[in-house]
Parts: structure tokens; sequence; C-alpha cells
């Protein structure tokens, strides 16, 4: 059997008008980060629903990380406001049920800060690898 | 099952020069309901869109999914080219591989993995699109204004010189605003008068603008571009028709002593009267609560001296229903009231009061004829202290006064005081103030004036008291440079009270589902680059109710909000982005969950009728989108438990097939 | 700042209760302060130099012992910073050193006289005792 | 031992329901069992007073039972609501899921239900009957007799009680009581002190006992959904039965999720769960966090308020934040 190097997979919710354009910008800057991390564009970070998470864990994400706007700068107002009580509550309760704290992330990246959303992205990733693979929250039907 | 075609993009070597393009065309060619894969060196040029145009007609393609640069740069491009094809422009996805892949990553294997990792996401997610059509709605062409100030009749004035037509609200009997009482302005000194009346008859004689003078929005109903508004007309008990603004009437009125409202109680009108020479409109106004032929029946006076026959106590509040397409709120600003202020005895003393009070005791129409006297005595002051910050830049915690720098109190002050010492030389001026802040065209100039040529007694440093002694004032100050505590004998203390927005605003703002933030102040769409609007399509800011502003600064943003209203009117039809929210009716429960996040108040509630299996009818509360009106967050769509609720476009069955080819 | 000041600063900000951070030095305090006069440091900078931990010499001052603790700076100050407090505080850590006590209880009643107001002998045992 | 007695409940139906105030009763019906009472609509007088019961085994609220009773009522409801119901009742108007018109609620003091899961651990199986009287009384069918004090089989939802008031009611029948300072946390606090590896383990063992009855759901005021995402082959997270451990989890977070800031803590769920998962620690943790982030907050307090999850400051504490100054 051949041993595979344990590449983490990670989904990345981007809010179109802040953090997804963040991202455009690290491209622009040519700034790296690891191809582990694959985007999802959504309107706004409150676009996303827990079950969008749970779908990642369970189809093998070892991370997943969700990118809006800077509190007060929502293009939608007030959208990430609730995407923050949503997260919170929702990581809260993954950490109860033991989940790994590491895996879950709430980052807020304008369309200013590629540098921000490179780094975010790097550090991130270096904590999921640390973690390995998702083992309390995997579905083994969906393992390659 | 769609017809996908997937057209990858070189970009030059951006693309192709990390990602084997070649690879990533072959491996998508191979994913469910892709019919056709290839690939160009540039697919936004001409050449490549014309493969993409043919692959459509050839293929008779349902479905495109460009892999290319980021959508935020050519979605609305390769949409163009779809649609120029016969194809719905929203079944075109963009996998970006180029900011998000090429770009970062280094490595030809791990760029091209990844590349097709994306464009398989995008033909997973482009399998459940459905074409969209936006939606149209017309436009009715006319604009309200809500609030008479210098901000409403400045938006109204730029509206109706384009060409549409204007009605104004104002809830008092004339129109003009807080400026109408103001004596000169800063920094240019030009009596404030004398540019505001024109302008207030320049409104009076538009034949496009309306005004409803006395009168109030009482109820908004629908949406952007068609908004059904109710005024409430308060009985002024004069015919205005009628009323040719002579006067008589308020001249042989018996009921003297009712507090002037327009000079701030500092002198008396009758109970018919006109609030000043200049009002527009120049009619009468009987107030109910001190006339006495409306409380008792008897008098009538007014009546009978009036030739035009316009008294008609019989009057009653009138409803008026019009339709708009757009609404600008210009409520503007009030000073806060001083009574948590004991410190500086404004309820003790007349002596001691608001810099409004001061415009009207040196204003020439105001209750000394423009002569500055001491309320109390008629005495002339020698010796005047102006205290600035009274109540704003306050913390939360101090439970007074308002968190805010209210912004034009250091210039109206500064302009006080140099009148004050230009009129009457022999007058001591002492100004406190904690920061002098100027920023604006030839303001520092102007309070350097004060200083330098003026002489007036700059001090840095709070009053903390004012204690009333015999006819004189005393305020007990520090002098924080001297590191003195100074008792200065003063004959008037004139407060820079807070200003905070009028009340009315609150209810407004809910009416119109445009929200507010904790001071009550208008929240704008975007407070750097839609500081105009509302975060509520088809309702624009004017003045002081978004903020603190002077009087440049709210023309400017009249004549901004202006602009918008006319960019709006100017179209037959909106057409809406489709990509908005939508209930599915038979699984909403109709809890309101999704109404209490919307920000454009799109979402309301009916009541629809459901025919059961067993042929009874069911009456159920169901959510209902207002397509015109949302912006289309998603929001709502997690906050619904049952899922009733879905985002067009980014559908939660399309999200999660991206998530399943990410992942896969 | 060395860390000895620093210890006290937080010491005193923790005891007062006090963010002398939120000052605005518009020193409405010293301007209402009854007991200016008798003061060498003055409220506002009371505030001022314990936000820069400059405290020595305010446990050094006689200015401590000045303060009528009447609370009107506390009342008006429109930034919540609660000047007295701090006052109190600076004199609670003065008093704290071993056997630096001002006065003890039993100094007052030969201090006192008939002309003292009330309120002036109601802190002066919140001051001088512990 | 209920300080009401039956009779008076019973008369108060019958006299409703005769002179056509109400056309239809939401009480507890005799079951098979003594303990096994259940929600019934009565239209009858006779089958009122032959079969209505109320004793120390009816735990069940009825303020779910509004939503699809009342839509198809002609006249009013009567309702019985304990303290604790009515909070379920004020969220569901807050909810708009009823006509508040169709129902005449009545409000009953509640002096906490027992767990008769307790009882059998003290007699053991083979219980013949129940008498609740000042002791409950318990026979087997071996001949057993035994005196049970109630509060030492009071449930777990009655031991932790949070209020003896009622917030809603058109009638109040016996003396009020007051909202109570309440322990309910403690096992919440017992779990987030754990390390992570206990936790998974703890949860682990109880989730995988769940057999997927949907009792949980069924039972839950909050859970009034016209469809239920889980139902709906759409929803994309549609199951019917948990296939392995990923599933067993995934129902209840986002069942707890869902029901956050809306569940009004009434301990339905456990009740009801024949698996006996504390599934209330899971709805528990959301309130707890909740009130710690947000303020506190109790659901169905009053009609209209706004629940956390729609609502929000912009001082919120950030997801980052929330672990802070706990390290497991």
């Amino acid at each position: 059997m051949q041993v595979k190097e344990y590449k983490p997979l990670i989904v990345a919710f981007c809010c179109n008008w802040c953090s997804y354009a963040g991202a455009d910008l690290a491209g622009n800057n040519r700034l790296n980060y690891p191809a582990d991390v694959k985007i999802i564009r959504v309107p706004c970070s409150c676009r996303v629903n827990p079950m969008f998470i749970l779908r990642a864990f369970q189809r093998g994400a070892d991370g997943v990380i969700l990118c809006g706007c800077h509190p007060g700068d929502c293009h939608y107002t007030s959208g990430n406001y609730y995407t923050r009580r949503r997260m919170a509550l929702l990581f809260s309760m993954l950490d109860y049920l033991g989940i790994e704290r590491e895996r879950t992330r709430v980052e807020w990246v304008s369309a200013a800060e590629g540098a921000k959303f490179a780094a975010t992205m790097n550090d991130f990733a270096e904590k999921v690898a640390a973690l390995g693979e998702n083992k309390r929250l995997e579905d083994l039907r969906c393992k390659k | 099952m769609q017809r996908i075609g997937v057209f990858v993009c070189w970009c030059g070597s951006n693309i192709a020069g990390t990602v084997d393009v070649e690879a990533v065309s072959e491996a998508l060619k191979r994913e469910p309901g892709v019919v056709f894969s290839t690939n160009y060196q540039y697919m936004c040029s001409q050449a490549g869109q014309d493969i993409i145009k043919d692959a459509i007609k050839e293929h008779r393609l349902t479905g495109i999914v460009v892999c290319s640069c980021s959508p935020r740069m050519h979605e609305a491009t390769f949409r163009k080219t779809a649609a120029a094809a016969g194809l719905n422009p929203y079944m075109v996805e963009i996998a970006n591989i180029r900011e998000q892949c090429s770009w970062v990553h280094k490595e030809m294997p791990i760029g091209t993995e990844k590349a097709i990792i994306l464009g398989k996401a995008a033909v997973a997610k482009v399998n459940l699109n459905t074409p969209l059509t936006p939606g149209e709605s017309p436009v009715t062409k006319r604009a309200l204004v809500i609030g008479g100030g210098i901000a409403g009749i400045q938006t109204a004035l730029d509206i109706a010189d384009a060409g549409f037509e204007v009605d104004i609200v104002e809830k008092k009997p004339t129109i003009g605003g807080k400026m109408a009482q103001l004596d000169k302005t800063f920094p240019t000194l030009d009596c404030a008068a004398c540019i505001l009346t024109p302008k207030m008859v320049d409104v009076a004689q538009h034949e496009k603008i309306r005004i409803f003078s006395y009168s109030e929005v009482s109820e908004v109903k629908g949406f952007v571009g068609n908004f059904d508004v109710t005024i409430k007309k308060n009985a002024r008990y004069v015919k205005e028709d009628l009323c040719t603004g002579c006067g008589l009437c308020t001249e042989k009125c018996p009921m003297k002593k009712c507090a002037n409202e327009f000079n701030l109680g500092m002198d008396t009108r009758r109970a018919i009267y006109i609030p000043f020479a200049q009002a527009v409109p120049k009619v009468a106004t009987i107030d109910p609560d001190n006339c006495n032929m409306l409380k008792n029946g008897k008098c009538g006076v007014c009546a009978k001296v009036c030739t035009a026959g316009a008294i008609d106590y019989t009057q009653k509040d009138e409803y008026i229903e019009e339709k708009y397409g757009a609404i600008v709120v210009a409520t503007g600003f009030n000073p806060i009231s001083m009574d948590k202020f004991d410190e500086f005895a404004y309820n003790q003393s007349k002596d001691v009061i608001t810099s409004l009070e001061f415009e009207r005791l040196t204003n020439a129409a105001g209750p000394t004829a423009g002569k500055l006297l001491r309320p109390s005595d008629g005495k002339h002051p020698e010796t005047i202290v102006f205290v600035q910050c009274v109540g704003s830049r306050c913390d939360a915690c101090a439970e007074k006064g308002k968190e805010y720098c209210s912004k034009i109190c250091c210039m109206y002050t500064a302009k006080h005081a140099m009148l004050t010492r230009d009129k009457y030389p022999d007058t001591d001026v002492y100004v406190f103030y904690i920061d002098v802040r100027t920023p604006g065209k030839n303001f520092d100039e102007f309070y350097r004036r004060a200083v330098e040529e003026y002489g007036v007694h700059y001090i840095k440093g709070m009053v903390g008291k004012v204690s009333p002694e015999g006819d004189k004032l005393i305020v007990q100050a520090s002098d924080l440079l001297a590191d003195k505590q100074l008792k200065i004998e003063a004959d008037l203390v004139v407060l820079a009270a807070a200003i905070e927005p009028d009340k009315s605003a609150r209810s407004l703002a809910t009416m119109l589902t445009a929200s507010m933030d904790t001071n009550d102040f208008f929240t704008e769409a975007h407070p750097k680059l839609r500081p105009v609007e509302s975060p509520t399509a088809g309702v624009f800011l004017s003045g002081a109710c978004q903020g603190p502003k002077d009087i440049p600064e709210t023309v400017s943003q009249a004549g901004a909000a202006a602009a918008k209203v006319i960019g709006l009117l100017a179209k037959d039809k909106l057409v809406g982005n489709p990509c908005v929210a939508h209930s599915n009716e038979m699984m909403c429960n109709g809890c309101s969950s999704c109404e209490r996040v919307c920000p454009y108040g799109a979402i309301t509630y009916e009541a629809k009728e459901f025919r059961m299996p067993d042929r009874t009818t069911l009456v159920r509360r169901i959510a209902v989108v207002n397509p015109a009106v949302c912006q289309g967050c998603g929001c709502c769509t997690v906050v619904c438990p049952s899922g009733a609720m879905d985002l067009k476009g980014f559908a939660n069955e399309q999200i999660m097939a991206e998530v399943d080819a990410i992942c896969k | 700042m060395s860390s000895n000041k620093k210890n006290l600063q937080e010491e005193l900000i923790r005891i007062s209760g006090v963010n002398p951070r939120k000052c605005m030095r518009c020193g409405k305090c010293s301007g209402t302060c009854p007991a200016y006069d008798e003061m060498e440091y003055h409220p506002h900078q009371f505030v001022y130099m314990v936000e820069t931990g400059d405290i020595e010499p305010l446990l050094e001052s006689e200015s401590l012992y000045k303060c009528l603790i009447c609370f009107a700076c506390v009342e008006r100050c429109p930034r919540g910073v609660e000047p007295a407090k701090l006052v109190e505080a600076v004199r609670l850590a003065a008093i704290r050193k071993q056997g630096n006590n001002r006065l003890t209880a039993n100094d007052i009643p030969a201090l006192l006289d008939e002309d003292m107001p009330q309120q002036a002998i109601v802190s002066a045992f919140r001051k001088y005792t512990k | 031992m209920q300080k009401i007695s039956r009779d008076i409940l019973v008369e108060k139906a019958i006299s409703m329901l005769e002179n056509g105030d109400v056309c239809s009763v939401l009480g507890w019906r005799k079951g098979e069992f003594d303990y096994d009472i259940t929600p019934a609509v009565f239209t009858d007088k006779d089958d009122i007073k032959n079969n209505f019961v109320w004793n120390d085994f009816c735990g069940a609220n009825f303020s779910k039972y509004l939503v699809q009773k009342t839509r198809k009522a002609e006249g009013k409801i009567l309702v019985f609501l304990k303290p604790c119901d009515t909070y379920s009742f004020n969220q569901l108007l807050t909810e708009h899921r009823f006509d508040r018109e169709k129902v005449y609620a009545i409000g009953i003091p509640c002096e906490g239900m027992v767990d008769i899961n307790k009882i059998k651990e003290i007699t053991g199986d083979g219980i013949s009957s129940i008498d609740c009287g000042d002791k409950i009384t318990v026979n087997t069918i071996y001949g057993d007799k035994f005196d049970i004090d109630a509060t030492n089989v009071l449930s777990e939802r009655c031991i932790n009680c949070k209020s003896k008031k009622h917030v809603a009611y058109d009638e109040l029948i016996g003396d009020e009581g007051e909202v109570l300072e309440s322990n309910r946390f403690d096992e919440v606090t017992k779990l987030e002190q754990m390390t992570p590896d206990e936790r998974f383990a703890f949860w682990q063992n109880e989730l995988s006992k769940c057999i997927r009855c949907n009792a949980c759901r069924d039972i839950c005021p909050a859970c009034t959904c016209e469809k239920c995402v889980f139902d709906n082959p759409k929803s994309g997270v549609e199951n019917k039965a948990a296939a392995n451990s990923f599933e067993e989890k995934m129902f209840h977070i986002i069942r707890a999720f869902h029901v956050a800031g809306r569940c009004t803590d009434c301990g339905e769920c456990s009740r009801v769960c024949p698996q006996h998962i504390p599934l209330h620690l899971l709805n528990r943790k959301f309130i707890k966090d909740i009130d710690g982030f947000y303020g506190e907050y109790q659901a169905g307090d009053e009609v209209g308020s706004r629940a956390p999850l729609v609502n929000y400051t912009t001082e919120d504490i950030e997801a980052a934040d929330i672990f802070e100054g706990r390290d497991n």
C-alpha cells in the first residue's frame, strides 16, 4: 500500500464584496498560500448555513473557514453581525461535542487585505494540518 | 440534464504558466453534464467569445463554465457573450483559476490539480443553475421630500429643476427649518435670511413643487419606485387657498400671550399666527391649544376681520394618499434639552441661554430686534461666556448628553463671539473650549480672526459650574493652560448645546424600514461609497438627519441626494438583481424570522389559502419576498428553520454541490 | 514606564475602577472642584498623572487630603471618568503603605471645629481611617 | 402531589364545554398504564369525567398541539398550561404559529412531574398500578408495594425548574409562582470542563444510542415546521435514519441550532427520548452560551421579543474569542 503524504482539505467561504476580493488581491500580489484551500463564493458571509459547514466536514474537509467583511463594513449593512452570532454559537457547540476548535474559524478580510487573506490561509492551513485528518466529523462513505 | 460547455482560458501565460490548461479541459470533459470542453489563449477576447458563442449554437449548450480570471473581472463579459448567443446569462459560472490558483501556486501539478477541482465545483453548480430573469417594476416619476429645511428645500429644487414633480412635507406651518432662525452664517457672515428666503420663494413658485406644510407622513407602503404614502395634513383652521397672508388676523387676535416657538419662547405671538414675515406658504395658522373659539366657542375675531373668508373653525385633519418613486428624508436636528445639566443653571436663570436662542437674540427679526440684550432685564451684557461641548462628546456611562461631536458648535460659537465683539467692542467675550475643531474651507482662518482680530478670549478648559448671584452669573471654570481655576462674573452665558436628530425621525424610520444608529441618525447604505442613500432602496438621506452637518455640507449632500433621486426617476423601469430570495410557500411557517433579519424590509406576510387533500381550505401565514427590494444577501435563508427560504443563484443545493465537488 | 510604576498604576486603576484613558482633558472636574485652590495637584492632573504613570508625586502630595470627596467632579464629568474615585484610590495607596497613616481615627475629634461642614466630617472619616 | 385537584379542572372543563365557551379541551388522558398518560382532545363531558387525568405524570406540554388543533377548530380550544408550558405558548405566538383568539388558556400550578424511570429504578419492572396521593404508591404484579416520595423521583427538568410563574394565560387556577434560580446549567458546565476527548467520548456514546425515532423532534414545541429539513429531499440534509456516527451528530447539531434562541428549555425532548439521551444538554448549551455572550434571554418570556439569532449588536463577541479563558 502506498502511503500518501497528508494534505489537509480546507473549504473557505468568502463573501463576494470583501473577502473574495481580498483573495483576488492576494492573487494580484502573487502572495502564496497552500493549494489545499478552495474558495466558495457567497454573496455575504450571512449566506453560509451551518449545514454547509457540516456538509463540508462530512465530505472530507479537514477545516472550514468563513471570511466576510469587517463588522460595520458589510455590503448589506448587517449580514456579518448575524454571521458572527451564528458562528460563535455553532463553533461553541462543535467544541462542546469534542470537535477540535482549530478546524473552524471566522476571519474578517476586507477587499484591501490581500496580505491578510494569504497570511490567514497559511496560518489556518498550518493549524489544521497539525490536527491531522478530521476523524470526529467524518463520514467514511464519503472517503476516497 | 444540462448540456454544459467548459472554456478554459490561458490568459496568455498568466494561467497557462502554472496550470496545464489542456489537462484541465480534458479532465472537465468527463464531468457529468459536460458535452464540450476546450481551451484558448484569451477567452475574453473577441475571438475567445466567438468560440463560446459558436459552441453554444453548435452543441446546443444550456450552461457554461469559464475557467479564467476572477468573476469580479469578467463575469459580466461572459454573461453578455452567453446572452448574445441566446443563452440565459445566469447559466454562466466562472471558475477562478487565475487570482485564486495560478497566481498563488507556483508548481504546475499543484496548480493544475486545484484548477480541475475549481472547474468541477463550477460544473456542479451549473448543473443546478436555472435561467433567471431580472424582475422589472415601473417607476412613479415623483419624489417626496420629508422636511422643509435647507436640506429639503435644496433637494426639492434640484429634483424639480431636472423636471420631476416633488412634494415637500413639513410639519411646521412654514418651510425654512433651522436656517430660517439663524442670523448670520459662518465663515462668510452673510445673512441667513438673505440666502435662504429666495430659495423658499423659488420653492413656492416652482411649478413642479407642492408644499404640504403643517403636515406629517402617517403611512408608507410599497418599495423603490412604487411607494404609497399617506400624508396627514393637520387642520390649521385656515383655508390655504383663500388666505392672502395679510396678517390682519394676527394683529386682532385677543390671545396675546402664546409662547412664540419661532423665537424659542423668548417672546409671544397670537393664537392665530404666521411664524415670520417671509414664511412660505404665507398663510395664517390657528394654534388650537390657545384659541378661545376652538376651545370654548367664544371669540371668532379672526373670522370677522378676515376679508378673504379664509378662517374655517370646522376644518378637520385631512389624509392625502399619493404615489412616489423615491423618498428623501430631510428631518433635520434639534438642540438637546438642557434639563440634565443642572450645573449650568439653564433652568434657574433666564440669562443662561442656548446658542440657538442667542441666534434669535442677535437676529434683526428676533425678540429684541437684533439688539443683544439680556433676557432677564433687557440690559446690555458686558461679559459673555460661551461654553462649548455642552452635551457633546459625553461617554455613554455618564448617562447624559451624546457620545458624538456635534460638529457645528465650534464654528457658530466663533461666529457669535466675533459678531458680538464686532457690534459691541466694549463686551468681554470668553469661550471655554476643549478642542477647537475647524476642518472646513476657511474655517480655521475664521476662528483665528475671532481670536486675533476681535480679541475673543479662548480658554482651554471646561466650565464646571454656573451660579446666579444677584444679577450676575458666576462662572467657575478651569483654565488648563494656566493651571488655574477661574471665577468670572458674567452677564450672559451661552451654551453650545449638542444637537440630536428630530424626535419624529425614529417613527419615520420604522415606517420606511430605514435603519438608524443608536443615536437615531439614519444609517447610510455605505458609509464611504453610498453616503446619501439609505440601505432601503429608494430612500435617500439629506442633511442632519444622517449626522451633524453645517450648511455648506448639508447643501452639497442635498444636491447629491437629489442627483441620486433624479437617476432613479429618470428610469422608466427598474431592473432588479435576479439573485434574490424567494420563499417556498408550501414549507413556510410564517414565523417572521426572515422578516426580522432582512436589512431592507423586503419580506412581508400574507394570509394564503391552501387546498388541503381532504378538500378543506386552510389559511396560513406565509412570507413573500419583494424581488424589487431584496438585494440578495441571503441572511433570511439561514434563519429559516424549514429551509423554505432560498436564494436564487446561490441556492442551498448549489452551494452544497460546490462543497461536494471540492471535497470529492 | 518602569514595572514598578506600571504595577502601581494598574493597582490604582483596579482599586478605583476608573479608566483614565477615557479622559478627553476638558478640565470640567477642575472647573467644578470646590477645593481647587487648596490642592497642589488638581483633579484633572490626578487623572492625567495616573494615566501617564507619574504617581509618586501624587502619593507625596498634600492634595490627597484636601479633596472633599464631594463627588462634584464625578457627577459632572462628561466622560464618566470619576476623578474623585481616583483620588480616593491614590489616598488608599498612600495609607496602605505600612505605618503611613497620616492620621488615625483617634486624632480626628481634636481637629474638629464647629464651623466644619458635616460633609467634611463624614469624608474625614473616609479619608483618615482604614 | 399536585396542589390543584383533578376535580377542579374536570369541573372547569365540563362547564366551559357545556356553556359553549369552548368546543374542545386539550388535556391529559388515561393511558394503558397509570404512568402512561397521553395528550388528548376531549369534546365529550363523560369522556372528561372518566378519562381526564391530572397528577404527577402529566408532563406533556400542550402548546405545540395548538398549531394543528386551532387550524381545524370551529370554536375555541381550552388548554391547560403548566408554568413551563406557558413559555412555549408565548414562543409559538411570537412566531405566529397559532391564532390566540382561538385558545382559552388556563394556567395551573405545577409541583413538578416525576420520572417513571426513576420509579422503576426503585420498584423494578412489572408495575401494575400507581396511585398519586401524598406519596406515590406503586403496586407491582409481584405483589410488592412501594410508597415513594415524589420529590425523590422528580424528573431532571423539574429538579432544575426555571420558573413556577405563568407568562401567559386567560385564567389562572391556584396560586401564581415565581421565576426561580435554578442550577440547570451545572451539567453543561461539567461537560465544558472535561477535555475535548472526554466530551467527544461522552457525546459519541450518547448520540450513538439514537435510533432516529424523531420523538424529540415531534414533541418539540419549537419544531413546528410545515416540512422538516430532514424530511425534505431537496434540503441537502435529508435523513430518515442515521447511517453512521456523522449523521447521528448532524441531526442533533442541526436540530439544536434550528431551535437555538427559540428553545424555552421545556425539556420535552429528553422526556420522550426512548433511549434516554440527555438532549436537553444540547439545547441548554446554546441557552447558556446565548446568556453568556449576548445577555440573558428567556425564549417565550414575552410575546414578540426578538430572539438572539435574529438580533445583533455591533459589539458582539467574536467567534475567535469565545474560548478565551478556557483552555480545554
